[in-house]
């Protein structure tokens, strides 16, 4: 983990509203592992004051790493209009990222929108063996998955006003795939919106489906200090919270209390 | 020129440098030590302990703010008896001061994680929560009232063999009041302010953004009251004040040391650079080299008002 | 869908929208008719009148902050006399609701500048400052003592044939208690909050930034303790609610109405935008468009606390 | 007097850390008056929170006018990072310019530093008989007049520190041109830092020669509606204080209290 004053390599729409960033770091590249992040601080200013939480999406060669974001407000607007050469200052990579699928099973890949970042990076380790799903609400959102170096032979789209690929749910289809004599050889990844997890949750545990989950919480600090980024364990740990930036943001689906999300 | 001279006394305890981190901004100080040296600190005050571990609130916890942050955490900690086991021993490791800030639910509360402490190796002073907004007695907070501010210091003296500093919530409407009070029953020093309270709404779903519904305001929005009352307060007691507000840089913490604060701590702005504890005590050195200052606590209390 | 009613009822007072701009931050409205149409708006709170006029604090008399800023104009002001005869005809023909915002040194002073105003035509209502933080009555302002800010509010009803606001300090332990004195005085409304006291000191030269040394916090820094205490008083009393406080746009105004205020003010916004309470008032109409909200009195207290 | 999203023509570095911006509005060239100034928002953020005053320096065609600024703190830094097309919310023309030298008299132009502004904007419409002094505090931050529109024939410079024309302060030229023979025939308009203008004042109130000063205060609303920018009174009026943002900012030379600045 460090803080760095990282330089701006490129900074390039690949959809509407959707960034690609790529900042120099060889820090933060060795040490990176799928389902980190980092905590990026936009600007000088103290409006928006706290740092914001990027999943990794992957490096390229030894000093360049990956960040894959959306504009939604304040923060992701200021850096989309970043421009290549400036430094953003990054503390990273933090928590605690997938673990990486045993041998012989099969992994499927589960994103809701944005929540394809962490999973980009987990896939160019898993490599073979692995189906990704990736939902988005519409066509036009898709991320081109050449453009964030992956190239994957089984990818497979839903979009939830049917403009691209299956017409619905990304959960739908992931159902579809879980058929019994499937179901001892899978692991599941996800990440994405709460609607879309819980829905995968809900499918994975019932059915006895290993599946390790990307969580999102508000942070303030990144580094375990404040517990502000609370989310409530399952009843069977000791623990009443996890914190999402420490313990997480990758969980095992039985550790966290759904319910209560 | 030689270096100048950045210890200071806060009553019987001595500080390398005025540059505290605040308590619940910097965990237990591990949390930050991959990216500083926690030993160029003037001290550390740990997150506020209590006697059993404590869950804290449900989330949402914290929401940003123009210029600041809510936080609602709830005092979430892990209890006194898990504290020495799991946490002490890594701070007795530091050659910095560190501050235990605890809290009670009753007086006696108070007097028990005291006793607890009592004795310990290696903390250097109590820092006594009697501010927080996020846990109520009958809806007010200790802090409030001049009398059971009182009380809860004698209690925390009788059962420390430490320093006792009080830190006083700014949620009145006469903060020196309040220090006066805790000055006459024997406290230390003072240190202020805690959080404001405040509270934000979503509008879309017209629910607290907080779950807790209100929460406490810190960061630099939040710093103008607390060099007021920092201001107020030191001209009112004769114990040392510690001012904590909204400090981002050196500049900040020159404004709390002049209004009169013999040491200042640093809290939001560890989420936002957390390397700023630092940055601040490198700013201190550089502008008493720059001015000839050889000791900085000559700057305590320098404000020129007629 | 038809245009939602936008309409408030102040007790008395009928307001066409809920949107007022705040007492010393929109002059005598004048200042701004170049820019937006004065009679869109749901009314004018005129900059603090006293009896006699007074120059105000020497300067600097501003200062800004984090998302803030401090002022100590020292409540400059014309003078009940020049109001009348200078000011008041130009608000007389506008097609909105003119209140003035009134305040004195003794009780009594307060009771004649009401007096002055009696049977004035073009004068919708009274708003009674007890809560300037930057004049002085013994150290402190007439706004912190529950008795003295229900005999200030008994004196101004005794004088006046208007409705009676009175704007509360938020620089108190608790702002219900002084709310709830002065609806049991009759009181036909308060507004809140004004200004937190704050101070900013220049570290170069070691003086204070205001030459009157502390002064009023405002802003959107002090929305989330604006918004915190409106909802209190929004649930301790039962005349309407006024809500002010860093709105800087129609979502920050229904955070107010949500947490219980019938109406808003908008203040150092428009210092920012001169033209921000007319996008208040067309961001708050298209808000109940979208949500199908017919009348917007049907928000005000609409937040869902369990 | 309006306010208006202005775009951005140009913004350029015309020497170190000085910057000329141009701003498109048909309507703030046509009521501009020297002396004049506008309140701009340096950007959406709400830190820095008020708005910045600026003189207006100028205006080219029937729609460009020109801001002369310094980098010296937030808002400037930010401006003087904003690029060609961005917009910036600006309110003015404000306050109450210069008046013109009455026929026959000669005027000096006494500037220090970034002062010089709002005289490049009165030089445009005094043309002759004028005498410009400019102060700076060395020569790398003398504003080349030619790039802000200026052809001026009678131009002298003083440094602080020497390294161009004069060396010494703006106000020794001054006072070498208030000649028993000439003071009769002359008007002073003056801009610059405080010390300087305390100086001019007290050079032209012993000499009774007519001088109008542009002043600064720290401004919120710009309009007259706070009372923030309050500068006292000379003993003579009737008026405690004056708003430099409505009274001014350019004062009769009398009118002001000059010990209580
Ligand atoms: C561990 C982690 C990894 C993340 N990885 C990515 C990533 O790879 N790419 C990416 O685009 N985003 C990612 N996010 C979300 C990202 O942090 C937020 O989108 C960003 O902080 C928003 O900042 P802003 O200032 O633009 O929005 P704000 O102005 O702060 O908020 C705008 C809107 O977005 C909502 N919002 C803000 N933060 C979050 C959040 N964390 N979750 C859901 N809604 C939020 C707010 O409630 C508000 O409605 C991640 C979050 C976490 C916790
Ligand atoms: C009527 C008027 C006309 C002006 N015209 C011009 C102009 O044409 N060109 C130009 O460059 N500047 C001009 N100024 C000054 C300009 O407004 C300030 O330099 C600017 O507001 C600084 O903003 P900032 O955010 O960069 O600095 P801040 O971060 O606000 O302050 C940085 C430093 O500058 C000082 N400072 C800030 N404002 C002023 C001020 N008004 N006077 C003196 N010191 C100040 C602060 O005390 C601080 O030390 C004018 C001011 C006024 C009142
Ligand atoms: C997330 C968070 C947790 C806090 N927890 C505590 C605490 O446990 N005990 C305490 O006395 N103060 C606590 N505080 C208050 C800070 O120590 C400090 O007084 C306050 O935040 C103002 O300083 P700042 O603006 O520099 O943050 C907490 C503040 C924050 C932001
Ligand atoms: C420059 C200035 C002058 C003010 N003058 C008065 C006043 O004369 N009377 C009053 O009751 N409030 C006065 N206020 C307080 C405002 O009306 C308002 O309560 C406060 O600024 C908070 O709202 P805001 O954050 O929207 O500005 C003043 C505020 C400012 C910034
Ligand atoms: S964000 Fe601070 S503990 Fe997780
Ligand atoms: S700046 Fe507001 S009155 Fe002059």
């Amino acid at each position: 983990m460090i803080e760095q004053n990282t330089q701006i390599i490129f900074n390039k729409k690949i959809a509407p509203g959707t960034f690609l960033m790529g900042l120099r770091s060889a820090e933060i590249v060795i040490q990176a592992r799928p389902g980190q992040f980092v905590m990026i601080r936009v600007g000088p200013n103290t409006d928006p004051l706290l740092r914001r939480p990027f999943s990794i999406c992957g490096t390229r060669g030894d000093d360049l790493f990956l960040i894959l974001y959306k504009v939604v407000g304040k923060g992701t607007a200021i850096m989309s209009n970043a421009v290549k050469g400036e430094k953003l200052s990054v503390v990273g990579p933090l928590g605690r990222g997938f673990e990486l699928p045993e041998p012989g099973r099969k992994s499927i890949f589960v994103s809701g929108g944005i929540g394809v970042a962490p999973l980009v990076f987990l896939a160019q380790a898993v490599k073979s063996n692995l189906l990704f799903i990736a939902g988005y609400r519409s066509a036009n959102e898709i991320v081109p998955m050449e453009q964030v170096g992956l190239n994957l032979t089984d990818i497979s789209i839903a979009t939830d006003d049917g403009t691209a690929g299956h017409p619905g749910f990304v959960t739908e289809l992931l159902a579809s795939h879980l058929t019994e004599s499937a179901e001892g050889h899978l692991k599941i990844f996800t990440c994405g919106p709460l609607p879309m997890l819980k829905r995968v949750a809900a499918l994975t545990i019932e059915r006895d489906i290993p599946c390790q989950v990307s969580l999102e919480a508000t942070m303030a600090c990144g580094l375990g200090a404040c517990q502000g980024c609370a989310v409530r364990a399952s009843k069977d740990g000791n623990k009443t919270y996890y914190h999402v930036c420490q313990d997480g943001p990758v969980f095992d689906v039985h550790t966290i209390d759904w319910e209560s999300l | 020129m030689s270096e100048p001279d950045l210890k200071v006394r806060i009553g019987p305890l001595e500080l390398k440098n005025p540059v505290l981190t605040a308590s619940g901004t910097f965990g237990y100080g591990q949390e930050f030590s991959e990216l500083i040296d926690l030993n160029e600190l003037g001290g550390i005050v740990v997150k506020g302990l209590s006697l059993k571990p404590r869950a804290g609130n449900p989330p949402p916890r914290i929401v940003e703010t123009p210029c600041g942050m809510l936080n609602a955490i709830g005092l979430a900690n892990i209890g006194l008896e898990n504290f020495l086991k799991e946490k002490l021993p890594r701070l007795q490791r530091l050659n910095t001061a560190v501050i235990v800030n605890i809290y009670g639910h009753s007086i006696d509360e108070y007097g028990a994680v005291a006793a607890g402490l009592k004795g310990v190796e290696g903390i250097s002073a109590i820092e006594v929560n009697i501010s927080c907004p996020n846990v109520d007695k009958g809806g007010m907070t200790f802090g409030t009232d001049p009398d059971i501010s009182a009380q809860v210091t004698e209690k925390v003296l009788e059962n420390t063999d430490k320093p006792v500093i009080v830190k006083l919530s700014p949620n009145v409407t006469d903060i020196t009041v309040i220090a006066k009070a805790v000055e006459k029953a024997g406290a230390h020093a003072v240190s202020l302010i805690n959080t404001l309270t405040g509270m934000a709404i979503d509008i879309e779903t017209r629910v607290p953004k907080l779950a807790n519904i209100s929460g406490g305001l810190s960061g630099p929005a939040i710093r103008p009251v607390a060099v007021y009352m920092v201001c107020q307060v030191a001209r009112s007691v004769k114990i040392p004040v510690i001012g904590v507000g909204g400090i981002m840089d050196y500049r900040n913490a020159l404004e709390f040391l002049m209004a009169g604060a013999s040491a200042v701590q640093v809290g939001t702005a560890n989420f936002v650079d957390p390397r700023v504890s630092i940055k601040v005590i490198e700013g201190l050195r550089k502008f008493c080299k720059d001015q000839g200052i050889t000791k900085i606590e000559e700057i305590t209390g320098s404000l020129k008002v007629e």
